[in-house]
């Protein structure tokens, strides 16, 4: 095992220079001059200079990479242009929103999702089976920008039960200790601060979670069938074991590689939809982070963004192709 | 009769994939471990061995399929082993492949018409000349014109065959490499095959290596038979000679298992033991000594050579082909 | 290999969950321990008020003398004092920094007296070498944009008409300068010319614009990049300390969201209300609309500067004639009216006699044929995400116009930007056509005219004046209305003026309006002020 | 123990009748055709897809009104029998806008899947076709797009590229490809070792004739499948960049791009918001429907 993890670990260096030569590059795919269309068609050689020099464009291409990758080894990702900010700083800032968000949508999505999938499976061509595969299938297909939006015309202005944006009510005075809200207001056993970010990532948590949870649960359904027509499941039928003990100890134990998968791909482009949502909820996370960026032309944000996000989505996929690893029984790793 | 092809300690080895995590050493799969012989214009050269021991990758290496690791390949006199791109492309004209499996070896996505054409239309060969050769290829095959616009799947394993026998000689080569070319037909339809096959070497003057595991089948259509075991030539001998008189022990196992026409007919069947080593991992000194009846110290350490056991030719590779005359004729 | 259930999987995913979270709080640890005072603080008082506004964008900086958006202006208005304010309603000039002035003869030297028991947020006095200090400061760069603006100052003058500053005391400060000028006073009153305690500018170096210290009724506490700025009341403020205890500024984008957000109750107050949500906050009876009275001006600049159809008057004029302006105003829902001039109606010096052009397609036709595009030309209309007080719904509108030149046969490619790219583009002069409004920041005709079309502001990189008009005769007009001190005779310059940039036309008015707010019922003597923002002391909420 | 082989080999039925059923081109086309419209739900796919087609096609002569003409006092319209779908922000009409939309859709559509299906057929065919180093360097390029989620992708090729509906096409274009490219290389990689390949090498095709002759036919299944639910895909994340304002500019009537022109008046006419969403989700639904029908019905060994 540890020797499959070593050499999983390996294989990633090569991707992770190619992630970030492809980041690198970003940058200088800007038709023309990256400075100037950073400063506008008007600036004047003096700030074009100044800004070149800032961002090393006028060094060959090979030691700006070196730099680049220097730089980002030792945490530090540059700054923006238009605030100054300090970017590695920023994303550490945001990053545990979108982490949260994240985290939630995904849980909502299997939670839902294998629940409805098991009993689908199990209730093949009931109406059960019929109505969450039918509505499996509109999850995959459905606008996650007009869902949340729709949600929010319901739930915030047909009934105002949710709020319509953000992660905390301002002024709820959370003590934050790591940034995670629902964390941190358990931590602080502030059920007040709870309860606010709960509601306030309902909402944003369904409208992303819910391709993931339709995918999961068709997942879980086609898996689990095919796992229900084996032998041993027959046998310990036959051998008179309760219905849902066959299904819970026996059948899902053994349905449940082929959902790790889907599970561990869908949470990377979770990151990606991060964006799209978060827009629309206002939620200050790096998606929306990323977006405001794209939006003031800030390429250096960019820029960082997507190369954290690219290594966190190529961690995640190691992670569940380790724990597929572990848990699958005919696979060996020597 | 002029020597046609001349196949001079022919190798051809597979690197395996390492099982180990660092492991500098990578194993090797020696599929051909040199491997000399000859045929002459006109004649029928048949390869015999069991699966696995490196006859359908000889043929394959001939043809240039798959590029041999080491030894020199000659074809009419010409060196052909470092052939490459064109020049190797030309070579097709002149030599040729019947496959083994009819069901796999034509594109299930073109016609008939289109699949015996391809050859000439890569040798852009006019399009009038073309469709009279695919007529008359039909014909010489027993199929009919109008089968010309079907696909393959609407064909039954022999007519296949006969197709991919046309396809092949649609350049009019002059030696054909023939994979099992029956292996997978029918008992009855077999025959058919090898009997057209048989009439075309007549009629084209064509030259066979006719690669088989079975030695029946051989019998019937070669001039002469080489045996091969893992990866090395272990006889060679003209059919009749070979027939009634095998020197090595492995030909002797072999022609044992043919089944008699007459069942009244004692025969002392010889039964191999063990089974067949791997050909990544062969045994030492003489390959067959794992399983040969007749095998002594000698033959764990020392490889026999392919040497001259009769005045007519027959050549063997074995240490005690004296003995082993001796013993089978008495 | 061993039977593992795979629900222990979930455990994993929790263990790791919290290892993150444990990793995250140790790399910034220093914001973390931050944010820990924060809350702590907030906790104390938990029974304090905080008053929480809702806007469209972030503040770009919070060094007062930088930003030229009424949404940073919003904030270093609460942070910063100027020497003199501006009374609640209008914009009469009130003492503030200073108690007390006076003026030469001449009009060339101004005489302040300054308070004495004024300190900075960060603990030091308040003096005259302060002041003497942020003056010299605002020379430093042409990055403090209204000291140019208003000051006429250019790269080669950087002082421009301000000759000396001097501390002739402890409390007194004398100002010199070159040439008489207006609206002097009133423009001191601008919060851009907020007074920064020299330390914190020193010590904070670069960093300073998110460090700011000032003397003003709110201390600065806490930015959060495009989520919230938190201020908390100033205890030592020398004037009326405020009622409430915390003013935060969130930011919310969408005006929709953000009305919502005002229903729902997580906000206070708002600005940048959807003018087609104005009858729900009216019917609504926990919200009331509150309006601010109207100087501002939505406005469509033509770049006469670039090369090609927008440098022809004719062509201008003919964009003038094409635009349907009361089909445009009705994109308004009622709190804008149709703009003929570059000032409000309310603002003296306004010229009535000037008729609007009057929509005509045919007319407009003739001029562009005139100017020889009768085929049309393709050109851009550079418009902003982020809607403004003065326009509510800049891509809405942008696409009107671009529905409307069609029918003469102008094609208009809409590039849209969020509001800091927009600025920056058309400072840099990238587009033929460009959205921007203005809102007076000091009740004086010249903040308009001088400001967004006098040729001294059409540099490239820092341009007020984006439509890059450069005409002498308006320029030797707004100069001596600058330096004549007598009020009828700067309205006669002013008016003539106008008439000569109605027919130059380098701009398409659009609108005035009365920017509207919401707010929750409880909110009283919320008082918006004209020049778009107010400090937040006297605003009490239940 | 006896050496093989038997003299008389079997004649093994069951091998040849599922080779037979694999490799019948037509009979296997006019299969899929009948499953698909057996499948009802793939038939639905089917039927929403030509709807689709028609209404592009179709759209001056359904469309009650040109899909730019703004008449700004008529803006915010409820939906009524003037204006089915209501009237947007300018007064424009929401339905003769989604009809026109279908064009837009499709030629996204279209056009996306045309760069993913180009490039990605041509890279994951050298790799499966070439293997060794081409094999290598492609796929581990390949991965290297794959780390990226692809939306993000997408915005940050539109980031660099300048937003407007070609670059957002050009954008989902490249993120696309990897996954033709794998589904080709692993198709590729099954058809080479098939005999007729061998076959066709040793008549002296050359590469570029074996390829598209001979390896790319035989590999076309999973292509059409992966096509048809790419166009889904494609469509979808177009409008998600469009209605981050990256794609289709104004006046354009892209459904991503109506959306959120419409999200200031959610509270006031939530039509604006409601019917693109729905048209995208219906046009998105008949893809994936068809293309699950398609997969199921071409290869029955690429289900899921």
């Amino acid at each position: 095992m540890l020797k499959y993890i070593i050499r999983r670990l390996l294989m990633l260096v090569p991707v992770l220079i190619g992630v970030s030569i492809l980041t690198f590059s970003l940058i200088h795919l800007i038709p023309g001059d990256p400075a100037r269309s950073m400063l506008g068609e008007k600036a004047t050689e003096a700030q074009l200079e100044l800004l070149r020099a800032d961002l090393g464009l006028n060094d060959p291409y090979i030691v700006q990479y070196g730099r680049f990758l220097g730089d980002i080894l030792q945490g530090d990702l540059g700054q923006s242009i238009q605030s100054k900010e300090n970017i590695a700083y920023e994303i550490m800032h945001k990053l545990p929103a979108t982490i949260e968000l994240t985290i939630f949508a995904m849980i909502v999505a299997i939670i839902i999702g294998i629940v409805a999938g098991v009993i689908a499976a199990v209730k093949q061509y009931s109406w059960f089976d019929n109505i969450s595969m039918t509505g499996a299938l509109f999850g995959v297909s459905l606008p996650i920008f007009w869902l949340g939006l729709m949600m929010i015309w319901i739930f915030s202005v047909k009934f105002n039960v949710l709020p319509p944006s953000g992660r905390i009510t301002a002024g709820t005075g959370l003590q934050t200790i790591t940034n995670f809200y629902l964390l941190d207001s358990i931590l602080t056993l502030d059920w007040q601060a709870f309860k606010d970010v709960f509601l306030h990532l309902l909402m944003p948590g369904v409208a992303l979670g819910t391709i993931p949870m339709a995918i999961i649960a068709r997942m879980t359904r086609s898996s689990m069938l095919e796992v229900m027509r084996q032998d041993y499941i027959r046998t310990a039928d036959a051998k008179g074991l309760k219905k849902h003990l066959i299904v819970f100890q026996h059948a899902l134990k053994n349905a449940f590689l082929p959902v790790l998968t889907v599970i561990g791909l869908q949470f990377g482009l979770l990151l990606g939809g991060a964006v799209l949502t978060e827009t629309i909820f206002s939620w200050p996370g790096v998606g929306r982070y990323v977006y405001l960026a794209v939006l003031s032309r800030d390429y250096p944000i960019v820029q960082s963004t997507i190369l954290i996000i690219a290594i966190i989505f190529v961690l995640i996929n190691l992670v569940t192709d380790i724990l597929y690893k572990y848990f699958d029984p005919r696979i060996r790793y020597d | 009769m002029s020597t046609l092809l001349e196949v001079k300690n022919l190798k051809k080895h597979f690197p395996l994939k390492s099982s180990k995590l660092f492991s500098t050493e990578k194993p090797i799969l020696k599929a051909v471990d040199g491997v000399s012989f000859s045929v002459k214009a006109g004649e029928t050269l048949g390869l015999v061995g069991e699966s696995g021991c490196g006859k359908s990758t000889t043929g394959r290496s001939i043809l240039k399929l798959q590029e041999p690791t080491e030894g020199e390949i000659f074809f009419k006199g010409e060196n052909i082993t470092t052939y490459r791109g064109e020049q190797l492309r030309k070579l097709r004209r002149e030599m040729q492949m019947i496959f083994q499996d009819p069901y796999a070896s034509l594109n299930p996505r073109k016609t008939i018409e289109k699949i015996i054409t391809e050859p000439m239309r890569i040798f852009n060969i006019p399009k009038a000349e073309r469709n009279k050769k695919l007529d008359d290829l039909l014909d010489v095959v027993g199929l009919s014109a109008y089968h010309k616009n079907r696909y393959p799947h609407e064909f039954s394993g022999g007519q296949r065959q006969r197709i991919g026998i046309a396809r092949s000689l649609a350049l009019e080569p002059e030696l054909v490499i023939c994979d099992e070319p029956v292996s997978a037909l029918d008992v009855s339809i077999q025959a058919q095959v090898i009997n057209l096959m048989e009439s075309l070497q007549d009629r084209f003057n064509l030259t066979y290596i006719f690669i088989a595991h079975d030695l029946s089948v051989v019998h019937h259509i070669s001039d002469r038979v080489a045996v091969m075991y893992l990866g090395k030539l272990v006889e060679i001998a003209d059919v009749d000679d070979l027939y009634r008189s095998p020197k090595h022990p492995y030909t002797q196992a072999l022609l044992s298992a043919v089944p008699e026409a007459n069942p009244h007919k004692e025969k002392e069947r010889i039964i191999l033991t063990g089974d067949l080593p791997s050909p990544a991992n062969p045994p030492s000194g003489c390959k067959f000594h794992t399983r040969c009846p007749y095998a002594e110290a000698i033959c764990l350490t020392e490889e026999p050579i392919l040497k001259n056991v009769s005045p007519e030719g027959q050549m063997a590779a074995c240490h005690f082909v004296k003995e082993v005359v001796e013993q089978t004729t008495v | 290999m061993k039977k593992r259930n795979p629900f222990t999987l979930f455990g994993f995913l929790l263990i790791m969950l919290l290892v993150v979270s444990a990793c995250s709080s140790n790399t910034s640890s220093d914001d973390a321990d931050a944010g820990n005072d924060n809350a702590e603080a907030t906790e104390d008082n938990d029974s304090d008020k905080t008053l929480v506004f809702g806007r469209g964008s972030d503040s770009i900086t919070l060094d007062a003398a930088i930003p030229t958006d009424g949404e940073s202006i919003y904030v270093t208005n609460q942070i910063y004092d100027t020497l003199v304010r501006y009374e609640t309603e209008n914009t009469e000039v009130k003492p503030a920094l200073a108690t007390d002035w006076e003026v030469s003869d001449d009009n060339l030297e101004w005489t302040f007296q300054l308070r004495n028991d004024v300190t900075f947020h960060d603990g030091n006095d308040f003096t005259a070498e302060d002041v003497v200090f942020n003056f010299e400061r605002w020379t430093t760069s042409s990055e403090f944009f209204y000291y140019g603006y208003m000051f006429g100052a250019t790269e080669d003058n950087m002082k421009g008409i301000i000759d000396k500053v001097e501390a002739t005391d402890d409390y007194e400060v004398k100002i010199t300068l070159s040439e008489p000028n207006a609206p002097f006073l009133q423009t001191l009153a601008m919060p851009p010319f907020g007074i920064a305690s020299p330390e914190a500018v020193e010590e904070s170096g670069d960093d300073y614009f998110k460090n700011p210290v000032g003397t003003g009724p709110f201390v600065f506490e806490e930015w959060i990049p495009d989520d919230s700025i938190t201020v908390s009341k100033n205890e030592d403020y020398f004037g009326e300390v405020a009622k409430v205890d915390q003013v935060v500024f969130r930011v919310i984008p969408d005006n929709g969201a953000r009305f919502m957000e005002l229903q729902a109750g997580s906000i206070d107050l708002m600005n940048g209300l959807n003018p087609q949500d104005i009858q729900t906050a009216e019917s609504d009876e926990d919200l009331q609309i509150i309006r601010r009275p109207s100087m501002n001006v939505a406005y469509m600049a033509l770049n006469t500067d670039k090369e090609g159809p927008m440098s022809e008057k004719l062509v201008r004029q003919a964009i003038n004639l094409a635009i349907d302006k009361e089909q445009l105003i009705t994109l308004y829902e009622g709190i804008g009216k149709a703009a003929v001039n570059p000032i409000p109606p309310s603002l003296w010096g306004y010229n009535d006699e000037i008729k609007d052009y009057d929509y005509d397609v045919d007319e407009a036709k003739k001029l562009l044929a005139e100017a020889g595009y009768a085929d049309g030309f393709d050109i851009t209309l550079y418009t902003f995400a982020n809607p403004r007080d003065y326009m509510p719904q800049p891509k809405v509108t942008a696409q009107a116009i671009q529905e409307m030149l069609k029918e003469v046969n102008i094609n208009v490619e809409i590039v849209e930007n969020d509001w800091d790219s927009h600025l920056t583009a058309t400072e840099n002069a990238e587009h033929d056509m460009a959205f921007l409004g203005w809102t007076g920041d000091n009740g004086d005709p010249d903040n308009f005219f001088y400001v967004l079309l006098d040729k001294d502001n059409t540099k490239v990189g820092s341009a007020g004046n984006v439509a890059f008009y450069k005409s002498d005769a308006v320029h030797d007009l707004f100069k001596d209305a600058q330096m004549e001190m007598d009020q009828d005779k700067r309205t006669e310059y002013y008016m003539e003026a106008q008439e000569i940039i109605h027919d130059d036309a380098p701009w398409v008015p659009i609108a005035h309006t009365t920017p509207p707010l919401a707010g929750k019922k409880g909110i009283t003597d919320y008082l918006p002020h004209p020049t778009g923002s107010e400090p937040f002391n006297l605003v009490e909420i239940e | 123990m006896p050496i093989q082989p038997n003299p008389v080999p079997d004649p093994e039925p069951v091998i040849i009748d599922q080779q037979q059923r694999e490799i019948k081109p037509r009979r296997m086309w006019v299969d899929s055709l009948l499953r698909i419209i057996k499948s009802k739900t793939s038939f639905v796919g089917l039927c929403i897809i030509l709807i689709l087609i028609i209404t592009a096609i179709l759209a001056p002569v359904i469309a009650p009104y040109s899909p730019t003409d703004q008449s700004i006092i008529d803006r915010y319209q409820s939906p009524s029998g003037t204006h089915w779908l209501g009237t947007d922000e300018l007064g424009r009409d929401i339905f003769s806008r989604i009809i026109y939309g279908t064009r837009i859709s499709i030629q996204i559509g279209l056009i996306t899947v045309g760069i993913s299906m180009v490039i990605g057929v041509l890279l994951g065919g050298i790799a499966g076709y070439f293997g060794k180093w081409a094999d290598q360097i492609i796929m581990r390029l390949i991965d290297i797009l794959m780390a990226f989620p692809s939306i993000l992708l997408a915005i940050a090729l539109v980031a660099v590229l300048g937003p407007s509906l070609q670059n957002a096409m050009i954008a989902v274009g490249i993120v696309g490809i990897p996954q033709f490219a794998r589904i080709v290389r692993s198709a590729v990689l099954s058809v080479k070792e098939t005999e007729y390949i061998e076959a066709a090498r040793a008549i002296g095709a050359k590469h570029k004739r074996i390829f598209l002759q001979h390896v790319l036919p035989n590999s076309l299944a999973p292509i059409i499948v992966q096509a048809t639910l790419g166009i889904g895909t494609a469509i979808l994340d177009a409008a998600g960049l469009s209605f981050l304002g990256l794609g289709a500019q104004p006046p354009t009537p892209e459904w991503g791009a109506m959306l959120s022109d419409g999200r200031s008046a959610l509270q006031t006419a939530p039509w604006v918001v409601a019917f693109p969403g729905i048209a995208i989700f219906l046009v998105v639904l008949g893809f994936n429907l068809f293309g699950d029908g398609l997969r199921d019905a071409l290869d029955p060994r690429l289900k899921e």
